[in-house]
């Protein structure tokens, strides 16, 4: 029963992290800008998709990841300059549609350029799963639980003691006022969108070679990864780590102790409770109105 | 008569009284103005009066009936009505729809009416239409009825605020910083609106930094300071509290 | 109140401009007068595995018939519209063909849903129709304009359970995919058992683009008595099940379907693949079967064809439309014109027609004319497909 | 002003039914008044989904899922229990509005995204149940539906969605030029103003919510009807993404641009096949280009312009 109870656990907690990392990009965008960005999940299919582009083209495993992220990054950039900037001043509506724009965009380039094919990226570490009191655990499962307490802690220390990190906190806080206080409000923009594209990136690297990857495999984990960030507290670094476990967890025991045909309702069940309780998600800031 | 009566209201907001236990009465047909240093806690008192917020403990009798925790709306359909001092217009809209907006209360809202577009329901805009011209008329801005808010200058936007909240004929009426960021003219205009609201009848809370106006048309006064009473009465009286002179030099 | 008046200016242009547009579109008829052969795929989207390589083999044999000389004299034209998994658009698509563009047949439909939806509108307006999607609701019952090529899931099932019956494996369970193929194949499993004396002892599923499907599988692990288990799915979810199963250390036989019948799903479960068994089409295994079979040559053909063209290793699915194909064209052949009565005619006459897929031999009352022996039932040993004796 | 302002409704219905009218003389074959016809359902959809977004200034990215109640319901009304299908129509949208009203008082409480979260939940929720609960809905197959006996032909169909289409828009705008219209504009410009002057912001909130939920039931019902065949998709999260789509690209609070959003995107598709591979992608870029440079959207975007123009 426990082994069970534990197979369930892990299971959830690889989604979970890959929900979390997916969620942290939603949040570093929503801090800059205050968009919701409906193309971060082609990130994370850039990411997996670039990997095997680039391990298509004969490069070792490290410089293929590198070149992909890089790639992706790109990608994040350009969203910003070319489509997020020249609309500087649009309702927020109009900004996430163009971001749904852009996500569509994204996976045309994608399909035009690399197939339809769904593709397997070789695991970091081999396919040998690792017992663990009676319930086992891939060795890529490992690396994406490791990779994403890495990265939250470097995201940690980025905002707290970076000047960037500090310039992109006080512009989510108050754009105006930073703007006075001299900091460059476009190129925190414009590194955020970098930065979460980036993010990205490394979360589909990270488990396509558990989930396997192809031009549209953003669509779902975009989705999930928005329910982590709202979940947590938009905004909230922490709090989309904290929402993409829980979104995680619930699914797989849903699955697992209930229908596995209701376990994604069982998670969007889960949020929508958790939203009429505290309707700015978990960790969310509930702010009183001035007048 | 008193018209609005606060008992020992208190509000807390993470762990800090912005209003503490504070008592006062105001009577109908007068100017009442509240005034002190910035952070007084003013606008929260407004708040808590019109229904904005719902206080931590106290009760607010208005017009003999216990209206605390009272929804905004419900307070409006019992004659109490307010400005903003952060403006809080209906930028989608025009002037004149601000102002019928106002109006609401004492219009037709059948769904089905306004869904099919029945005669009553236009013929009850049209005449609330008329009303409601004569209402920018009274506050001096007859020429903006069609014109699209977001193209208003601000102080024209301070006095639709104020038509706005007349349409909905209040006997109460609380004016957050009506003359706040507006030039000596534009003042002395909001000075003389408040002036011909008041003889209408309708009695006006009023919260202001412009200690001229205050002092001018208040019939009686309430001093704030960290969220409690220091001291209430006539001009004169408040004028010459040493308190009340402390509190603003030393402060 | 100018931008009122501009709105309501703005409203006449744009749907005039609508209007126009369409009317012009509608001026497609040609003094060649080829033969059209209208096809609706899933060419993007979660079936696109299906509908990619069923548009490749299309595109490739409407080429040769052209470079031959075309059909009665006539050249082919494929027109295609991608319609995702989506059955609105399905509908549409089929609307457009059959009556924008004046189709003479329609060789399409990847899935079944898409399928299903455009049955009513194909019937109603009498085209000749062959579907390339697998649920036996398709074909059962009759319906008089509507064919299809592929062998049904009932068919997968019946083949599955006979292997596990050779075994003498009785207790199973099963985990689908919610899509239509999962569900439609479980449903038909589940009525087939009894004959069988299959006794399906727990039933789990998943969505079609879920990543993770240990926490099913795990559920299935703790049932006791377990002796083997059925994945009715298709796309990248089985080959998720396949590994998740060996990292679990599941060791039950696992039975995929026809779902998963292409190299891809080798490449994608890797080692995990190594055991699994599955009825599929003949065409998988074209260089191991005997001579003596009459499919050998049909299959190898194409498979040499596409994989000259495409690169790649080829699927069943590029076969059924192969399959389609072949027999659309053959009938119109034998009617002699494209009068759509008589295609239809000519196709349910089909018979002894060698295909990917097997022998075909449809009737009034089948309209697949398919049976059991048209699957063999494949091993996959050393990353490779086997046929199990 | 007043009577410009009554002149220019009516002058827009006047051009709407002229176009109504005219455009069957540019209809050669069944397919363009499919797509016509689908132009209005979708119209008919975001006009009602307009009211909530546009005027009243909250988001639903769930309204495919209300689409998939109306036709899921008539669907099951009629095929598995018999019933008359405008009977069942109407029953359906009951439902569909009774569930809208007792999802929207909580749901409504939240704000922005979150909002957009919990009805994208909402909406997943319910098409998940659709999906899954076969035995009454077919699963992903869909299932088959009778239509309307008394609907001959399409040329019928395209009459009534024109009618339907017209008496959408009058109504539409109606209610925005009605006290209960200026309330919701309110909800949408300042909560609290409204509040103060006598608005139960709620009320109109979960009144606006009920209304747009029965206008996406309405045309799901006669959607079905339509097309004799219904599948999950419907009440699918894309669906619903596209009906926002619609909306924002037309112009939010517009109801023509609603309209001409809606005819925009349902023929856009169409036009774009010829290009295949290339088809989305394009399809991505013309979205994305249009809101960069009419971020209001194309119908008050171009208004603005030509107002700017005629200064």
């Amino acid at each position: 029963m426990f082994a069970e109870f534990l197979q369930f656990l892990f299971s959830g907690i690889t989604l979970g992290a890959t929900y979390a990392l997916v969620g942290l990009g939603f949040s570093i965008i929503y801090n800059a800008s205050h968009v919701i960005n409906f193309a971060q999940g082609e990130f994370v299919m850039l990411g997996g998709m670039g990997t095997v582009f680039f391990l298509g083209l004969g490069l070792p495993m490290p410089i293929a990841i590198l070149a992909a992220i890089a790639l992706t990054t790109l990608f994040g950039f350009g969203l910003e300059k070319l489509a997020i900037a020249p609309a500087r001043g649009a309702s927020v509506v109009t900004l996430i549609i163009i971001t749904i724009g852009a996500s569509i965009v994204m996976r045309g380039l994608a399909q035009v350029f690399w197939g339809k094919e769904f593709h397997a990226v070789p695991a970091f570490s081999g396919d040998e799963p690792i017992n663990i009191a009676g319930a086992t655990i891939l060795p890529q499962s490992l690396w994406v639980l490791g990779v994403t307490v890495l990265l939250v802690f470097a995201l940690r220390y980025f905002f707290d003691k970076t000047m960037m990190g500090k310039a992109i906190i006080a512009t989510s806080l108050n754009r105006d006022a930073a703007l006075l206080m001299g900091i460059n409000v476009k190129l925190v923009l414009f590194i955020s969108f970098g930065l979460s594209a980036a993010l990205g990136a490394i979360a589909g690297i990270l488990v396509a070679p558990i989930t396997l990857t192809n031009f549209e495999a953003g669509i779902m984990l975009g989705l999930k990864g928005f329910c982590a960030a709202i979940l947590g507290g938009l905004g909230n670094g922490m709090g989309a780590v904290a929402g993409g476990m829980i979104v995680g967890i619930a699914e797989a025991m849903g699955a697992g102790y209930w229908v596995s045909e209701y376990k994604d309702a069982v998670a969007f069940i889960l949020i929508l409770l958790v939203l009429f309780f505290k309707p700015s998600g978990l960790f969310g800031k509930t702010g009183t109105e001035r007048v | 008569m008193t018209l609005l009566k606060v008992n020992n209201l208190s509000i807390e907001f993470g762990g800090v009284r912005a209003i503490d236990d504070l008592s006062f009465t105001i009577n109908s047909g007068t100017i009442h103005s509240i005034i002190g240093p910035n952070g007084a806690g003013k606008t929260t008192l407004f708040n808590l009066i019109t229904g904005v917020y719902t206080p931590t403990s106290g009760t607010i009798l208005y017009d003999d009936e216990g209206v605390t925790g009272f929804k905004s709306y419900e307070l409006a359909a019992r004659g109490m009505s307010r400005t903003f001092q952060n403006l809080q217009i209906f930028f989608n809209m025009t002037a004149i729809e601000n102002v019928m907006v106002g109006a609401h209360l004492h219009l037709n809202r059948g769904f089905l009416a306004s869904f099919f577009g029945l005669p009553s329901i236009k013929a009850g805009d049209r005449h609330c239409r008329e009303t409601c011209l004569e209402l920018l008329d009274f506050v001096g801005l007859k020429k903006y009825a069609d014109i699209d808010t977001e193209s208003m200058p601000y102080g024209a936007l301070k006095r639709l605020e104020i038509a706005r909240a007349l349409a909905s004929k209040p006997k109460i009426l609380l004016l957050d910083e009506p003359a706040a960021g507006l030039n000596p003219a534009e003042s002395r205009e909001i000075d003389k609106v408040i002036k011909k609201v008041a003889e209408r009848g309708i009695t006006v809370v009023l919260v202001e930094h412009d200690m001229k106006m205050v002092m001018e048309i208040s019939d009686h006064i309430l001093v704030l300071d960290y969220g409690r009473k220091l001291t209430e009465g006539t001009a004169l009286e408040v004028r010459n509290n040493p308190d009340v002179i402390a509190a603003y030099l030393g402060g | 109140m100018t931008s009122r008046h501009n709105q309501v200016k703005k409203t006449v242009a744009a749907l005039g401009m609508v209007a126009g547009a369409m009317a012009f579109g509608a001026t497609t008829s040609d003094a060649a007068d080829p033969i059209k052969i209208g096809t609706f795929l899933s060419v993007t989207g979660p079936a696109s595995f299906l509908g990619d390589p069923e548009l490749k083999t299309l595109e490739l044999y409407i080429e040769e018939l052209n470079a031959n000389g075309g059909v009665l004299g006539r050249q082919v034209e494929l027109i295609q519209y991608d319609v995702g998994v989506d059955s609105k658009k399905a509908i549409t698509a089929v609307k457009r063909l059959v009556s924008q563009d004046e189709v003479d047949v329609i060789v399409g439909g990847s899935t079944s849903g898409a399928t299903m939806a455009v049955i009513p509108i194909v019937e109603k307006s009498q085209v000749p129709f062959i579907s390339l999607a697998g649920a036996v609701a398709i074909v059962e019952p009759v319906k008089k304009w509507t064919f299809k090529t592929p062998h049904t899931d009932k068919m997968a099932c019946g083949k599955i359970f006979e292997d596990l019956q050779a075994r003498g494996l009785n207790d199973i369970a099963m985990i689908s995919g919610t899509g239509g193929f999962g569900k439609s194949m479980k449903g038909q499993c589940e009525k087939l058992a009894p004959a069988y004396k299959i006794n399906i002892k727990a039933s789990e599923s998943y969505g079609p683009k879920d990543t993770d499907m240990t926490a099913q599988l795990t559920k299935i692990k703790g049932i006791d008595g377990v002796q083997a288990v059925v994945n009715a799915g298709f796309g990248q979810g089985p080959a998720i099940v396949t590994k998740n199963y060996r990292q679990l250390g599941m060791t039950a036989p696992l039975y995929q379907s026809h779902g998963v019948a292409s190299k891809k799903y080798i490449d994608l479960a890797g080692e995990a693949a190594e055991g699994v068994r599955l009825p599929a089409a003949a065409l998988l295994v074209a260089d191991m079967l005997p001579d003596s079979d009459p499919q050998k040559a049909v299959v190898q053909t194409y498979t040499k064809a596409y994989s000259e063209a495409y690169g790649g290793s080829v699927s069943t699915f590029g076969g059924h439309a192969y399959d389609g194909l072949q027999i659309a064209v053959a009938a119109i052949t034998r009617a002699g014109s494209t009068d759509k009565a008589a295609v239809r005619d000519e196709i349910e006459k089909t018979s002894g027609y060698i295909g990917t897929g097997g022998v075909v031999n449809m009737t009034p009352e089948d309209h697949l004319g398919l049976d059991l022996s048209a699957f063999k039932m494949l091993e996959i040993k050393n990353g490779n497909w086997s046929i199990v004796k | 002003m007043m009577m410009n302002l009554k002149s220019a409704k009516t002058g827009g219905i006047l051009v709407l039914c002229a176009v109504i009218a005219i455009l069957p003389a540019f209809l050669s074959n069944a397919f363009q008044y499919e797509i016509a016809i689908l132009i209005g359902f979708n119209a008919i959809v975001c006009i009602g989904l307009n009211l909530l977004i546009g005027y009243g200034g909250q988001i639903s990215l769930g309204h495919g899922a209300f689409v998939g109640l109306g036709a899921y319901g008539s669907a099951i009304l009629t095929m598995n229990q018999g019933w008359d299908p405008l009977l069942s129509m109407v029953i359906a949208a009951i439902f569909t509005g009774i569930l809208a009203f007792v999802i929207a008082r909580p749901i409504l409480k939240l704000k922005g995204h979150y909002l957009a979260m919990a009805t994208l939940g909402m909406g997943i929720i319910i098409s998940i149940v659709i999906n899954t609960e076969d035995q009454l809905t077919g699963g992903p197959d869909g299932m088959y539906v009778d239509g309307l006996s008394f609907m001959a032909t399409q040329i019928y169909w395209y009459w009534l969605v024109g009618a339907l289409l017209v008496f959408s828009v009058w109504a539409s705008l109606n209610l925005i030029h009605s006290p209960i219209g200026r309330a919701l504009r309110a909800v949408h410009g300042s909560e609290v103003a409204a509040e103060v002057v006598g608005v139960d912001t709620t009320q109109y909130k979960v009144l606006i919510f009920v209304v747009s939920a029965v206008f996406a039931s309405i045309v799901g019902s006669f959607g079905v009807y339509y097309s004799n065949f219904v599948t999950p998709d419907i009440a699918g999260f894309f669906h619903s993404i596209e009906l926002v789509v619609m909306v924002v690209f037309g112009g939010m609070a517009s109801t023509f641009g609603a309209v001409i959003g809606a005819a925009i995107l349902t023929t856009l598709p169409q036009f774009l096949t010829f290009l295949h591979d290339y088809e989305h992608l394009v399809f991505g870029l013309i979205l994305m280009l249009t809101m960069i440079f009419l971020p209001k959207g194309l119908v008050p975007s171009i208004a603005g312009l030509l107002k700017k123009g005629d200064k």
